[in-house]
């Protein structure tokens, strides 16, 4: 029974996404207002050739410190499993 | 220099903590105590920025900070229609929350300082910080991105510090199911965001917002972003059918962790209110959203209410205590937006329905505190007898006076007796709820007593009685364990003697904010 | 020690690459800001010379020689130098995270529009941001990587 | 619309992911599918930003006369894939530390939560 019910909230689930993606635009023609602007100022704004880079370090340059913050915590926290001791902890 | 930290306040209250979180493990290896100092010290400034930011975003209105730009307030690169670089937007509601997430943490920081020993304290505290950091990102943030970024590294260090105790069992499973919902939620949260991106080509909460601001850009594929949205959200808030992983995490989580994840799940809250009422309000259908909501809320207080019957943890029963809280916000803000979507947005709103928003978003800063100040003292139990469960417990009373006192001030303030804090925002929403339902309103006062019977049953079975052998040796908990309980409880007192400051001077401006979406988009856009 | 780490063949071949690893991995993430690459796909090559040490030689000869702490340590160095260098960028221009090396004389040459050969002198902030980032992604993965290899082989009753 | 294959394929993708979340008791195969999962929506990002016919956003020896495909999703498409990376390890090590608690893998015999 309840793997009945979970198929069938998978099949839903995947029906809904195929949904979603369905109303999409079209494959290779996305709208480009935010890029457009990227891809044609990044070499003024920036002096960096890559956009690519541009983007990860400048104009979405705060995205990139939390993540390189999450890989920070990920390694404290696997340190912090891995911790030798602590057996007689609370 | 003073207006410079006002105009950079934005920033500044999250590269703080996250400054010292780097620093952590460079000091630690020099010294502990200066370890010590140095994240008591952040912790403190950033506390003190969050106020200094709160006053500036009362005074003044909604703060925008764009983040590299040439300068603060230029969302738009010039001569360009659509915001490019990541823009903070720190309104009423942000700061609001900020003030609850710096508190707690700077509360919890204080206790953790005796409660934490021995080795991977430094990573302790490393992490602590992070948790600061994940909050503070996620409610400053203007951006939909940024707000998965920041939400992940609240996951990932929210899970390192339930599992702090790695060498026990329960501890692990916690952490595991935290983890993996978290990251599913999250996974469908960049989806959702997929989805936006492709269909707008825009990252900015504000800037979409004024795409979505009519039917007819309310596409298929918007909805079901926000149908994505809307789900990972109530997932990671902890509200009722998706609750499953709230009270393991609670129970199981050190502490001062426990009250600082009560923080963490009213930010993923947060993030739930943002979209609705800053994304989405202009299209959706205000009425269905506001019933769902109230339908949620009311699952989760029954279920809350009466899974914690059932408990023999201390501290999983006031886990599930915490999931009927949440129940109490959405039941006040889906009535607020029931109201709301009534007479057509535009920050016209019935004044019952202003009353709940009132209840619901002064609610939010009360269940932190009740429920933090009730971990709190959970925690110094189990430090002191390492023992949670409730059927060996008992006479505690006896030596540990203080903390049975804060216990009683928090249960009281629960279960929404006067003259505290929880009585204040819960006679809000009874009576609001009331004037739209009241069949859902008598459910809420009835759960609110049920609770009050629930947590007198556990007081007298932890703390009355005669004093047990097995605890003779116990004393009271340590000064800064009872000092940090106190403070919480003299801000609990204070909310409740004087609710309508409170209201007027914290939560207006809030509720203000939330309902101000013209607002919200014209300091993105421009043309407001 | 015998059961620590693979043959000789495979030690010294390790020990051979390890340093042209890490120099193509330096190349990658001091060119991010030209060609593809960067910080973290530079960092993960870097990690990778480390993650190799560690299964040719074994966790535990690795450990003698560099303990987790350190790597750690380093990881830390990269993400101060980074958040300093975004709050370099509040105190010298106008906003954090804002490129205020552009037009000047370290990294500060801006490259004519259009397809170019690439100048290694430009980018403003980006390549210390780079070298920040491959600094953290080195020392984190190799981290985490020495760890869990560490703790797989610990003795099972070490619980 | 069989240009929008890509985007079925990530559906796909996502799908096999959840399958394994919602269907498999082993605590390595719910970690396989969230990866999987994961990669279906780095994919996903990946391919909203292709524009038919256009190189990588680079303009060192840029060929002349081509446009750049879209540069943002490709940063977001990186930070996610390291945001994966971190949560995967993290899941990895509690993994080890559960294994070695119980000695077992399966989620459904380690409920000792239920209390």
């Amino acid at each position: 029974m309840r793997k009945r019910i979970g198929a069938v909230v998978f099949l839903v689930f995947f029906a809904f996404l195929l949904l979603s993606v369905y109303d999409l635009h079209e494959f290779g023609a996305p709208p480009s207002e935010m890029d457009d602007y990227i891809i044609k100022n990044t070499q003024n704004e920036t002096g960096a050739n890559n956009a690519v880079t541009a983007v990860v370090f400048d104009y979405r340059g705060y995205d990139t410190l939390g993540e390189a913050t999450i890989l920070f915590t990920a390694v404290a926290g696997v340190m912090v499993l891995f911790r030798k001791g602590g057996e007689n902890e609370e | 220099m003073n207006d410079w930290i006002v105009t950079n306040a934005p920033i500044l209250i999250i590269a703080t903590p996250l400054f010292a979180a780097f620093l952590t493990p460079l000091v630690d290896r020099v010294s502990k105590r200066g370890r010590d100092a140095m994240v008591f010290v952040a912790t403190l400034i950033t506390l003190v920025i969050a106020f200094i930011l709160a006053k500036n975003v009362f005074d003044n209105g909604l703060v925008v900070y764009t983040l590299g730009g040439k300068s603060v307030g230029l969302t738009l690169p010039s001569g360009y229609h659509v915001p490019v670089r990541i823009i903070l937007e720190v309104d009423g509601m942000s700061v609001f929350m900020a003030m609850i997430s710096t508190l707690t943490s700077f509360v919890g920081l204080l206790y953790s300082f005796s409660y934490i020993k021995g080795e991977g304290s430094g990573k302790y505290y490393t992490l602590f910080l992070m948790m600061l950091v994940g909050m503070l990102g996620m409610e400053m943030t203007g951006d939909l991105f940024n707000l998965f970024v920041f939400l992940e590294i609240l996951s990932v260090s929210s899970a390192a510090l339930i599992a702090f105790y790695a060498r026990k069992g329960k501890p692990l499973e916690a952490s595991i199911k935290y983890i993996i919902i978290s990251s599913l939620a999250a996974l469908f949260v960049l989806f959702a965001i997929g989805l936006l991106y492709g269909e707008y080509n825009l990252l900015n909460m504000g800037a979409l917002a004024g795409e979505i601001s009519s039917e007819a850009t309310f596409t298929f594929t918007t909805q079901i972003a926000f149908i994505l949205l809307f789900a990972s959200f109530v997932l990671k808030a902890g509200a009722a059918p998706m609750h499953m992983w709230l009270p393991d995490a609670y129970g199981e989580a050190p502490g001062a962790i426990s009250m600082v994840l009560v923080a963490a799940t009213q930010a993923s809250l947060y993030a739930l209110l943002r979209v609705c009422f800053t994304v989405y309000s202009m299209a959706i259908d205000a009425s269905t959203i506001g019933i769902i909501l109230i339908s949620l809320g009311l699952v989760s207080i029954f279920i809350g209410a009466t899974m914690a019957l059932i408990q023999i943890n201390m501290k999983r029963l006031i886990g599930y205590a915490a999931v009927a809280e949440i129940g109490y916000i959405l039941l006040a803000i889906g009535v607020g937006f029931f109201e709301l979507a009534k007479v057509g947005g535009g920050g016209v709103i019935s004044e019952y329905g202003l009353k709940a928003l009132q209840g619901g978003v002064f609610h939010i800063f009360n269940d932190v505190l009740d429920i933090g100040l009730l971990f709190l003292v959970a925690g110094a139990v189990i430090y002191v007898t390492k023992e949670s469960n409730l059927n060996k417990l008992g006479g505690l009373a006896h030596s540990m006076k203080y903390s049975s006192i804060f216990f009683i001030i928090g249960m009281a303030a629960v279960s929404g007796l006067p003259p505290l804090n929880g009585f204040a925002s819960k006679i809000l929403i009874y009576e609001s709820v009331y004037k739209v339902s009241p069949i859902t309103s008598i459910i809420a006062i009835l759960a609110s007593i049920f609770m009050l019977a629930i947590f007198v049953k556990i007081f007298h079975s932890v703390f009355m009685g005669p004093k047990l052998s097995e605890f003779a040796t116990c004393k009271e908990a340590p000064k800064l364990m009872l000092g940090s309980m106190a403070v919480i409880a003299v801000i609990m007192i204070f909310f409740g003697l004087f609710p309508d400051f409170v209201v007027n001077n914290i939560v207006n401006p809030a509720v203000n904010a939330l309902m101000n979406q013209a607002g919200y988009i014209g300091s993105v856009l421009g043309g407001v | 020690m015998k059961s620590e780490g693979l043959s000789p063949i495979v030690q010294t071949i390790a020990g051979i690459l390890f340093p042209m690893i890490l120099i193509f991995s330096f190349y990658v993430i001091m060119h991010g800001h030209l060609t593809p690459g960067g910080g973290f796909q530079g960092g993960a090559i870097g990690a990778s010379a480390v993650v190799m040490l560690i299964v040719a030689f074994g966790a535990k000869n690795i450990e003698k020689k560099i303990r987790e702490e350190k790597l750690s340590a380093f990881e830390s160095i990269g993400g101060v130098v980074f958040i300093a260098v975004a709050l370099l960028g509040l105190v010298m221009a106008s906003t954090f995270m804002s490129n205020f090396l552009v037009g000047d004389i370290i990294f500060g040459k801006i490259p004519p529009f259009g397809s170019n050969l690439g100048i290694l002198n430009s980018g403003g902030i980006l390549p210390i941001l780079n070298l920040a980032v491959g600094m953290k992604v080195i020392g984190g993965l190799s981290a985490v990587v020495l760890v869990m290899a560490l703790a797989s082989k610990e003795e099972k009753n070490d619980i | 619309m069989i240009y929008n294959v890509p985007f079925l394929a990530v559906v796909v993708l996502i799908a096999i992911g959840a399958y394994a979340l919602l269907f498999k008791r082993n605590l390595i195969k719910i970690a396989i599918g969230l990866t999987i999962l994961e990669s279906g929506v780095n994919l996903f990002l990946i391919t909203l930003g292709y524009r038919e016919g256009d190189v990588a956003p680079i303009y060192t020896n840029l060929p002349s006369g081509r446009g750049m495909v879209l540069p943002v999703p490709q940063a977001l498409t990186l930070t996610s894939i390291v945001i994966g990376v971190a949560v995967l390890a993290l899941i990895l090590s509690l993994i080890i530390r559960i294994y070695r608690k119980y000695g077992t893998l399966d989620s459904h015999e380690m409920r000792r939560l239920k209390e």
